[in-house]
C-alpha cells in the first residue's frame, strides 16, 4: 500500500471505502485473527463466559507455550521449503539431559539452560549439513533424526524411567509467573505494568512509523483510521493483560513466548539475514544468484529449529516438573499445523512467524474449548482436524482471489 | 597500451565429462559494450559464471585479471564486491517478493543495523525511474510479465555500483521495441562509464550496439572483432560462429497456394479470472492448409494466451466466441481434445513446461501420444525407441541415444525434442510460441527447414514470434497483436518491420 | 461428555487413555456409579500424554471441582498437575495407579499394580508342569512406568523359581544374566523390559513371539510358561504360540479382562486373565470423594509410600480369572451379559 | 542402453568389460539389492544361519505384508510431488469398518473385501480432490486426514474396543497359508508348483523380450551374460521358493503382496497410465499441455492409494485377528520410509514399486534381525533412524555421481 503518493487529506466520505479496501487487501491476513476471534467469542458463549476466564486464559497460552515456539522455528523451516520432522522428540531429548544434568550431575540451571541451547543449536545444524550439504530431502533427514532421537530419548532415561525434577527455579519456568509487586484492586501490579509498556510501544512504534512514511511521501492511512487501528490493538492489549493480571499476572511461558516471537518478527522482518532467508525459501537458484548463501540460511534455519527445539523441551519438561520417556511425541506434527493454520506456504518463501503463532493460539484454543464444553476425544480429534482443513483451505482460497 | 578491465586467460572449465571451456581468452577494455556471441552450448554462460564466482576459484583453471589485479572469486558476494554485477540467462528473481525487495536484495539499505525499508522503497524507485520500468515498487514479482521482471535484474544489478556489467541474453524474451530499448539503456550507461559484456543470439542487435565483438566456438575463443573496423557484420559473425557460410538464413519454400480453411476464430475472448482481466479480445483469426501464419506483437500482447486459450486453455480462462476446425464447430475443454483434434502446441519456455527434463528422449517424444505407441492401454517399448529413433535422426537431434536425459541436451537440441513430441501426433495445425527463441543461427536454419518441410506435407503453422526478421522470412500472412486484440492483418508482400511496429504500438 | 454443559462439576475425572480398552470400562462404570448421586462429574482423556493431562486437569479446575479423581499414563510426570489441582484445595485421588514424589495426592485406590504382576507369575508358577519349564517373558512399554511395576512384581515371584530350576528363561539375554538377582533396578529391568517389549501393541508382540520362537531349540518348546503382560498382546503371542507345532502347550498369562480375552478362556486359547474389577473401585473412588464433598473423612485401609509422603489408601483385590471361574467372577457378578460370549 | 546396432557377437574379451559398465550403469538400482543382501547375510551370520530359516522369512514377509502395500501406493503419490499421512489411520480405520461389518453387520467376508476396498477408492480420491481440485499442499490435507481418521477409528471402536475376529476365511489372509496338495520331502507341493511357475514365466518374458529386441534390431546382452541373468535371477526364486515351501509354503499375504507388486509394476511400466502418472511426476505442466489429464491422475493416485490402505488395513486387521483402536498408528512413515529407502525421489517422477518394496523388506528385515539378536528397544530405534538416513544418502550419492 506504500504508493508513492500525497498523504491523502481527510475526506470523511472516502473512510467507509478505506476501510472496505484495507479490509479486502488484508483478509488473508487477518484472517487468523478474525477465525481466533470468532472460535474465542463461540466457546465463551457456549461456556458461559468460562473460556474466557482469567485463568483459563492463562493456562491455555501456557499450555500453548512448548509448541508455540516449535511453531516459530517450523516457519522459518517451511519458508525455505523444507520440513523437520525431528523437533518433537529431539525436544524430548534435550529436556530429559536437562533433567539428568540438574538432577544427576546436579548443575545450576543457569549453567544447564545455555548448555542446552547450544546442544539444541548443534543437532540442527547436524539437521542442516544432512539436508543442504549431502543433499537428503528434508522429510526423509528429519524422519530419519526422529527415529534415532526417540532411540536415545529412551536410552537416557532408561536407568530412571521418567524423571522427576523438584528444582523451584527450573519449575517456575514452566508454571511460575513473573514476581508480583503488588496488588491492585485484585490485579497484579507488575503484570499491569508489563501490559502498558507493551502497549506504549506499540503507540511509539506506529506512530514513529507513520511519521517516517509521511517524511518520505508515502501513503499513510487516514488519521481516523490509523487512530481507529491503534485503539483497537490497544484495547486488545490491555484486555489481556487485564485478564492475566486478573490470575496470577504473566507467567514466565507467556513472557518466554513473547520474546521469541518479537524476537524473530524482528529478524524476519527488519534484517538481513531474515530477508535472505525468504528469498531463499522463494527462489533457491536466485538467491544463490544473488550472492547469498543458501547452504548458510539453511544451517542457520535448522540451528535456530534445533535451538528452539531445546527450548521448547526445557518448556515442557518444567512444564510437567519431569521428563517423561514419550516425551515430545507428537509434537512435530503440532507446530506443523500450527504454522500451516498461521498461513505459511509450502511452496516456500510465504509465511510469518506472528501468523504460527496464532496459529498454535487457535489450536490450543481448540483443545481446550472442547475440553471445556466436554466434547469426547473421537470429536476432537475429527474436528481439530476438519478445522486445519478448513484453515488452509480458507488461505488457499483468498490468495487465489489476489492472485 | 590499452586499458582492459578484464582480462581471462586461458580458462578452462571442465564439467563429468563435459569440457564447456578450453583455453578460451577473453579481454575486454574499459567503457566498452562487448558483446560475446556463439552457437548454443558455445560456453557463453559458462564463461561468465566462471567470471562472476558462481564457479569459484579452483574449479576451473587459468587467470582473471580485473582492473589491474589477479582475481580469486570464492564466492558471488566476492565479484559484486568488486564491481562486477551480473544478469543470468534464467531470471534470478524471488516471485513472491515486491519489486523493491528484489532489487536490493543481496545489498541491503541499512540503518542502524537494521533494513530501512522507507528508503528502500524509495531507492527503488530511483532505479525503476533509469530503466524507465513504470510499476509500483509493492507489486510482487510474479504479477510481472517476463520483459519487466527483465528491467527489474537490470534495476537490481544498477543498485549494486556496478563497474562491469553483463547480460546473458537479455532480450530473449523481449520484444523489438523492449530490446530496443534495452540497447538504449545500455547506450545510456555506456555514457556513464559502465562497462558491458553481452550475450546474445539476435545478431541485429548485435551489430546495432557492439563496440567489440568475441566469438565462442566449443569452448574456445575463435576471434574478437573490431565495429570500429568494420568487422561487427552479419556475414563475418555467422562464418566465425558456424564455421562456415550460410547464405540466405529464411530457407526457401516450395510456393502453393494454401487450400481449405483448417482452423477459424471469430469474436474470440479469454478473460483471466486470476489477474482480473481480458487477455484476449475479439479475435478473428484464420488459417489455411499449407501456409505458415505469423502472429507478431510486443511483450504481453497476448499472442501466448490466444494459443493457450485456443489449446485446450490450460489455464483456465473465461472464453468467448466461436472456433471452427475445418468448418465445424468445436471447443476444447481439455489439451487432450485439442490434440485429439489435430492441433499441437510447441511452448516458448521449453524447460518450464514443454519437456520433461529428467526423463529421456524417447518418453519426451510420446508424451503427448501415448496412444501411438500402444494398444488397449499397454505399452510397446520397442516401437517406442524406434518412433524417437525416427524423429532423432529426421529432426538430427545430436544425442548419443534415444535414452539420453533430456535435461542434459543443449537448447537447440532440446527444442528439437519438443518438436518431434508434436510432430508425433501428427497434427494437422501445429502452434509454434517462439520457436527459436534462445537457439543458435544453425540450429534455427534446421528448424526453419523442418518447418517447411511440414507445410510441403500439408501441413499449416501457427508461428508466433518477437523476433519480426523471422516473421517476415518465414510467414505467408502476418497478425499483428496488441492488448490481446488483432490490430491487423497483412499479407506477407506487404509486411515490413514499420508496418508491424505501427500497429503494434497503436 | 457425561454432563449437561453449564452446571458446575463437583468430581473431575482424568483417565490415561481411549485407545485402551481397559480404560473404555473405567469410563463406562463411571457413568454408571454417578448416575445416582446428586454430584455432577466430568470424565477426561490424556491420550497417553502428561502434558494433555495437565491441560485436562487446568480445565476441570477451571469448572470449578473439589474433588479429582486422576488416574496418570506417568505416575512420576503428574505431580505438575496434581500440585496445580493441590494449590486450588482441591482434593486428589489417585486411581488406581500412584502418584509419586509429590505431595499433591490424599488418597489413593488401587489395584496395586506390582499385585497384578505377582498374581499373572503366581498363576504360571502354579500351573507348572515339572521342571526346567520354558519360560518367556514379555513386557508392555518401555516407555510405560506401569510396565515396570508389573514386571517388578512378576520378577519378585518368578525370580525364585527360576532360581530353583522350575522355570528356565528361554527368550531374553539379558534376563539370564540376571537371574539370580532377587529385586533388580531400574536399570536392570530396562535391560530385559528393552529386549521383550510389546510396546502394548498387539502387532510388535506377534512380530517379537515368531522371532522368539523361530530362535528357540527344541529343548524351549513343548510345555511352556508366557508371561504375558496384558489381554491384547496375550492374544496375540498365544496365537503365534497356538501355530507352532512344537508347543505341545501354554500357559500364557494377562490382564484386563477384555471381552475378547474372556472369549479366548473360554476357548482354552489365553489361561488367564487378572480381573480388576472396576466397580469396585469406582465405586471406592466415587465413595471417597462423596465423603469428601460431604465434609466426612474417607475410610482406607492402608498406606502407599510416594517416595515423598505416604498416602493413605484404599486397596481392592484383584481377581485371577481362568476357565475355570470365569463365569462366576465375570458373568454371574453382571460384570459382562453371558450373550457377549459363545461357548460359555 | 538400446542403441540401433547390430547384436554384438559373442567376444569372450568383451564380457568382463560389459558386466562391468553394467553394474557401474545400474548400482543405484541394485543398490538396495546389495543392501539386503548385505543386511540379510550380516543376520544370517550373526544368528547363526537362523535368520534365513524358512520359519523365519515366511514370518519376516508376512509382517512385511501390511507395510509393503502401503508402500507401493506411496511410491506413486511421491512420484507424483505429493505425500499421505493419512494412510495409516486410514487403515485402521477401515480395518475397523471391515471388523465391524463382520461381527455386528454379519456380512460374509466376499462382499466386505470388495465394499471396504471401494470404501477405501472413495476416501482416497476425496484426499484426491483436496489436493488436486482444492489445491491444498498434500502434506496438510493428509494430515487433517490422519486427525480425522483417528477420531473416526476411535469414534466406531468406542463401544466394543478391541473387536475380536474369529472368522477362519478372514484371519487367513493375515495368518493362513494357500492349501497344500501336498509334501514332497518335506516341502510344500503347491508353493512349489508356484515359484516355478514364476520362473517359467520369469524366463518366458526375458526371452521374448530379447526376441523381440532382435527383431527390432536393438543391441542386447551378449549371450553369455544374459543367460548369466536369467541363472541368477531363477536360482534366488528358486532359493525363495525352497524357503518358504520348507515352513508352511506361501502365505496368502504374501501371495497378495506379490499380485499387488506384480500388478502395480506392470501398471507403472508398461501401460498408458502409468507412464502419465510419471510425465506428472516430472513435470506437471508439460503433462497438462501434451494432454495428460493432471487432476484426474492425482484422483487415481490417490485413489489407489485409498485402495492400498483398505487393503493394508484387511491384511493388519486380519493378522491380529481382531480391530483394535490404535490401529494404524505411525504405518504412514513405515511406508515412506520404506519408499525411501527403495529410491524413490521427493523431486518427483522418480521410484520404482519394486525399490519400495524391497525397501519395506530391508526395513523389517531390520526389525525382525534385531528382535532375533535381543538388541533393545532403544538402540532398534535409532539403528533403523541410521539404516535410512544411510540409504538416503547413498542414494543421493550415486545419483549425484550418475549426474
Ligand atoms: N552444470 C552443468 N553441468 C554439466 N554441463 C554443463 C553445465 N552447464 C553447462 N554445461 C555444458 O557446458 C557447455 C557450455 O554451456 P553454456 O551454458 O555455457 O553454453 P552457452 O554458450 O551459454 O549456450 P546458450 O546459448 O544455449 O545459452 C554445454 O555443452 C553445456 O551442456
Ligand atoms: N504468470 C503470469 N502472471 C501474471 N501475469 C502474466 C503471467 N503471464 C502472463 N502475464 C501477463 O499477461 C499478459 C500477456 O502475456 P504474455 O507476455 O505471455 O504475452 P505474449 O504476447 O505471448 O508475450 P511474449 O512475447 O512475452 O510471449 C502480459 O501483460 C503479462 O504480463
Ligand atoms: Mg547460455
Ligand atoms: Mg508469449
Amino acid at each position: 500500500m506504500n504508493v508513492i503518493k500525497e498523504a491523502k487529506p481527510l475526506k470523511p466520505a472516502n473512510l467507509g471505502k478505506e476501510a472496505k479496501s484495507l479490509a479486502h487487501f488484508n483478509i488473508r491476513e487477518y484472517g487468523m485473527y478474525i477465525a481466533l476471534i470468532v472460535i474465542m467469542l463461540t466457546f465463551s458463549i457456549m461456556t458461559d463466559g468460562l473460556f474466557m476466564s482469567s485463568r483459563n486464559i492463562s493456562n491455555l497460552l501456557d499450555a500453548t507455550g512448548y509448541i508455540g515456539v516449535l511453531a516459530v522455528g517450523m516457519t522459518l523451516v517451511i519458508v525455505i521449503r523444507h520440513i523437520d520432522l525431528s523437533v518433537g522428540f529431539a525436544a524430548g531429548f534435550m529436556g530429559a539431559i536437562a533433567a539428568l544434568l540438574l538432577t544427576q550431575a546436579g548443575w545450576p540451571v543457569y549453567v544447564i539452560f545455555p548448555v542446552i541451547l547450544v546442544l539444541g543449536i548443534v543437532v540442527g545444524m547436524f539437521n542442516g549439513v544432512l539436508v543442504a550439504s549431502i543433499g537428503i530431502p528434508s522429510f526423509v533427514a528429519s524422519l530419519a533424526g526422529m527415529l534415532i532421537f526417540r532411540g536415545a530419548l529412551l536410552q537416557v532415561t532408561e536407568k530412571t524411567g521418567t524423571i522427576r525434577i523438584d528444582n523451584a527455579q527450573f519449575n517456575a519456568i514452566g508454571n511460575g509467573f513473573i514476581p508480583e509487586l503488588a496488588e491492585v484492586g485484585g490485579l497484579k501490579l507488575l503484570s499491569l505494568i508489563l501490559g502498558l509498556a507493551v502497549i506504549l510501544f506499540y503507540l511509539y512504534s506506529e506512530f514513529s512509523k507513520r511519521r517516517n512514511k509521511i517524511k518520505y511521501q508515502f501513503e499513510v492511512l487516514s488519521r481516523p483510521i490509523f487512530l481507529l487501528k491503534l485503539i483497537f490493538v490497544s484495547v486488545v492489549i490491555s484486555y489481556l493483560t487485564w485478564i492475566l493480571a486478573g490470575y496470577h499476572g504473566f507467567s514466565w511461558t507467556v513472557v518466554i513466548m513473547l520474546l521469541v516471537v518479537v524476537v524473530y518478527h524482528f529478524l524476519t522482518t527488519k534484517t538481513v539475514l531474515g530477508r535472505q532467508v525468504y528469498a531463499v525459501g522463494s527462489n533457491p537458484e536466485a538467491a544463490h544468484l544473488s550472492g547469498i548463501n543458501v547452504k548458510k540460511i539453511t544451517y542457520i534455519v535448522f540451528g535456530s529449529m534445533g535451538l528452539l527445539s531445546a527450548l521448547s523441551g526445557i518448556l515442557f519438561t518444567s512444564r510437567l516438573q519431569s521428563a517423561t520417556t514419550t516425551a515430545g511425541t507428537l509434537f512435530e506434527l503440532d507446530a506443523i499445523a500450527a504454522a500451516y493454520v498461521g498461513g505459511v506456504s509450502s511452496a516456500g518463501g510465504v509465511g510469518k512467524v506472528t501468523g504460527s503463532i496464532i496459529g498454535a493460539i487457535v489450536m490450543a484454543s481448540l483443545s481446550n474449548g472442547m475440553n471445556l464444553l466436554g466434547v469426547g476425544i473421537s470429536y476432537q480429534y475429527m474436528i481439530r482436524g476438519a478445522i486445519l482443513a478448513a484453515a488452509v483451505i480458507f488461505d488457499v482460497m483468498t490468495r487465489r482471489k489476489r492472485g | 597500451m590499452k586499458d582492459y578491465i578484464l582480462e581471462m586467460d586461458r580458462i578452462s572449465k571442465e564439467f563429468t565429462g563435459v569440457k564447456a571451456l578450453t583455453d578460451v581468452n577473453f579481454k575486454v577494455e574499459r567503457g566498452e559494450i562487448h558483446c560475446l556471441i556463439g552457437e548454443n552450448g558455445a560456453g557463453k554462460s559458462t564463461l561468465m559464471k566462471v567470471l562472476s564466482g558462481v564457479y569459484p576459484y579452483g574449479s576451473y583453471r587459468g587467470d582473471i585479471v580485473y582492473d589491474g589485479e589477479v582475481q580469486q572469486f570464492h564466492k558471488i558476494s566476492d565479484s559484486v564486491k568488486a564491481g562486477i554485477a551480473i544478469i543470468y540467462q534464467e531470471l534470478a528473481l524471488f516471485p513472491d517478493l515486491p519489486v523493491y525487495e528484489n532489487i536490493f536484495a543481496g545489498n541491503e539499505v541499512m540503518r542502524g543495523g537494521v533494513i530501512d525499508w522507507n528508503r528502500t522503497i524509495v531507492e527503488a524507485t530511483k532505479m525503476l525511474n533509469k530503466v524507465k520500468l513504470n510499476v509500483n515498487p509493492e507489486t510482487l514479482i510474479s504479477d510481472l510479465g517476463v520483459g519487466k521482471q527483465q528491467l527489474v535484474e537490470i534495476a537490481k544489478a544498477l543498485s549494486k555500483n556496478v563497474k562491469l556489467l553483463i547480460l546473458d541474453e537479455p532480450t530473449a524474451a523481449l520484444n523489438e521495441n523492449d530490446s530496443e530499448n534495452l540497447l538504449n539503456l545500455l547506450r545510456e550507461l555506456k555514457q556513464q562509464g559502465i562497462t558491458c559484456i553481452m550475450i546474445s543470439h539476435k545478431l541485429k542487435e548485435v551489430i546495432a550496439i557492439a563496440d567489440k565483438a568475441t566469438v565462442l566456438r566449443d569452448g574456445r575463443t575463435i576471434c574478437t572483432l573490431d565495429a570500429s573496423k568494420g568487422e561487427v557484420i552479419e556475414s563475418v559473425i555467422i562464418k566465425n560462429m558456424v564455421g562456415r557460410e550460410i547464405e540466405d538464413i529464411y530457407p526457401k519454400r516450395n510456393n502453393k497456394a494454401p487450400g481449405e480453411t483448417v482452423l477459424e476464430v471469430r469474436n474470440w475472448s479469454a478473460y483471466d479470472a486470476q489477474l482480473g482481466r481480458q487477455v484476449v479480445k475479439g479475435v478473428n483469426l484464420h488459417i489455411k492448409k499449407g501456409e505458415i501464419v505469423g502472429i507478431a506483437g510486443l511483450m504481453g500482447s497476448g499472442r501466448t494466451e490466444l494459443a493457450l486459450s485456443l489449446f485446450g486453455n490450460p489455464r483456465s480462462y473465461k472464453l468467448n466466441g466461436q472456433l471452427e476446425l475445418n468448418g465445424q464447430p468445436r471447443s476444447f475443454p481439455h489439451s487432450r481434445d485439442a490434440i485429439r483434434a489435430g492441433i499441437a502446441y510447441v511452448t516458448e519456455d521449453r524447460k518450464g513446461d514443454g519437456l520433461f527434463l529428467i526423463q529421456d528422449i524417447k518418453n519426451n517424444v510420446t508424451a503427448a501420444n501415448l496412444k501411438g505407441i500402444s494398444s488397449n492401454g499397454i505399452l510397446n517399448d520397442n516401437e517406442e525407441i524406434r518412433v524417437a529413433e525416427r524423429y532423432k535422426t529426421s529432426l538430427n537431434v545430436k544425442a548419443p541415444s534415444v535414452e539420453q536425459i533430456v535435461g542434459n541436451l543443449s537448447g537447440g537440441n532440446q527444442q528439437k525434442v519438443s518438436l518431434g513430441k508434436w510432430l508425433f501426433v501428427g497434427p494437422k495445425l501445429l502452434i509454434l510460441d517462439e520457436p527459436t527463441r534462445g537457439i543458435d543461427v544453425g540450429a534455427k536454419f534446421e528448424i526453419y527447414t523442418i518447418m517447411n518441410e511440414l507445410i510441403d506435407q500439408g501441413m499449416c503453422i501457427i508461428m508466433i514470434s518477437s523476433e519480426l526478421g523471422e516473421v517476415l522470412g518465414m510467414s505467408d500472412r502476418v497478425y499483428v497483436m496488441a492488448e490481446g486484440r488483432i490490430k491487423g492483418e497483412l499479407p506477407i508482400e506487404e509486411a515490413d518491420q514499420e508496418k508491424i511496429m505501427q500497429l503494434a504500438t497503436q | 461428555a457425561c454432563n449437561q454443559n453449564n452446571d458446575k462439576v463437583s468430581v473431575g475425572i482424568v483417565l490415561p487413555t481411549k485407545d485402551e480398552e481397559r480404560w473404555l470400562q473405567d469410563e463406562q462404570r463411571f457413568k454408571d456409579a454417578l448416575k445416582d448421586t446428586k454430584y455432577t462429574t466430568e470424565i477426561l482423556f490424556s491420550q497417553g500424554s502428561s502434558a494433555k493431562e495437565k491441560e485436562n486437569v487446568e480445565t476441570l479446575i477451571n469448572k470449578g471441582i473439589k474433588v479429582l479423581i486422576i488416574c496418570p499414563p506417568d505416575g512420576d510426570a503428574a505431580a505438575a498437575a496434581v500440585e496445580a489441582a493441590k494449590k486450588e484445595g482441591i482434593k486428589v485421588i489417585s486411581y488406581d495407579r500412584l502418584i509419586t514424589k509429590t505431595d499433591a495426592v490424599d488418597y489413593y485406590v488401587t489395584f496395586d499394580s506390582i499385585e497384578v504382576g505377582k498374581a499373572q507369575a503366581q498363576y504360571l508358577v502354579d500351573h507348572a508342569k515339572g521342571n526346567g519349564q520354558p519360560l518367556y517373558l514379555y513386557a508392555g512399554a518401555a516407555t510405560d512406568n506401569n510396565a515396570f511395576l508389573f514386571f517388578e512384581g512378576a520378577w519378585s515371584v518368578l525370580q525364585p523359581k527360576i532360581k530353583d530350576g522350575t522355570f528356565k528363561i528361554a527368550n531374553s539375554a539379558e534376563a539370564v544374566a540376571l537371574q539370580d538377582k532377587e529385586t533388580l533396578s531400574r536399570d536392570e529391568m530396562s535391560k530385559i523390559v528393552g529386549q521383550v517389549t510389546t510396546s502394548w501393541d498387539p502387532n510388535e508382540a506377534k512380530n517379537k513371539a515368531q522371532t522368539h520362537l523361530t530362535a528357540a531349540g527344541a529343548d524351549m518348546k513343548g510345555d511352556v510358561a508366557i508371561l504375558g503382560p496384558n489381554d491384547g498382546t496375550a492374544r496375540a503371542i498365544a496365537d503365534v504360540f497356538a501355530t507352532d507345532k512344537a508347543v505341545t502347550s501354554y500357559v500364557i498369562s494377562g490382564q484386563d479382562a477384555d471381552k475378547a480375552s474372556i472369549q479366548y478362556i473360554i476357548e482354552g486359547k489365553q489361561s488367564m486373565t487378572v480381573f480388576k474389577d472396576v466397580r469396585t473401585l469406582v465405586k471406592d473412588a466415587i465413595g471417597m470423594a462423596v465423603d469428601l464433598l460431604d465434609g466426612k473423612t474417607p475410610s482406607t485401609t492402608g498406606e502407599y509410600d510416594n517416595k515423598k509422603i505416604k498416602v493413605k489408601a484404599k486397596q481392592t483385590k484383584v481377581i485371577v480369572v481362568d476357565k475355570d471361574n470365569v463365569k462366576k467372577e465375570l458373568i454371574d457378578s453382571g460384570y459382562y451379559k453371558a450373550d457377549d460370549f459363545t461357548g460359555l
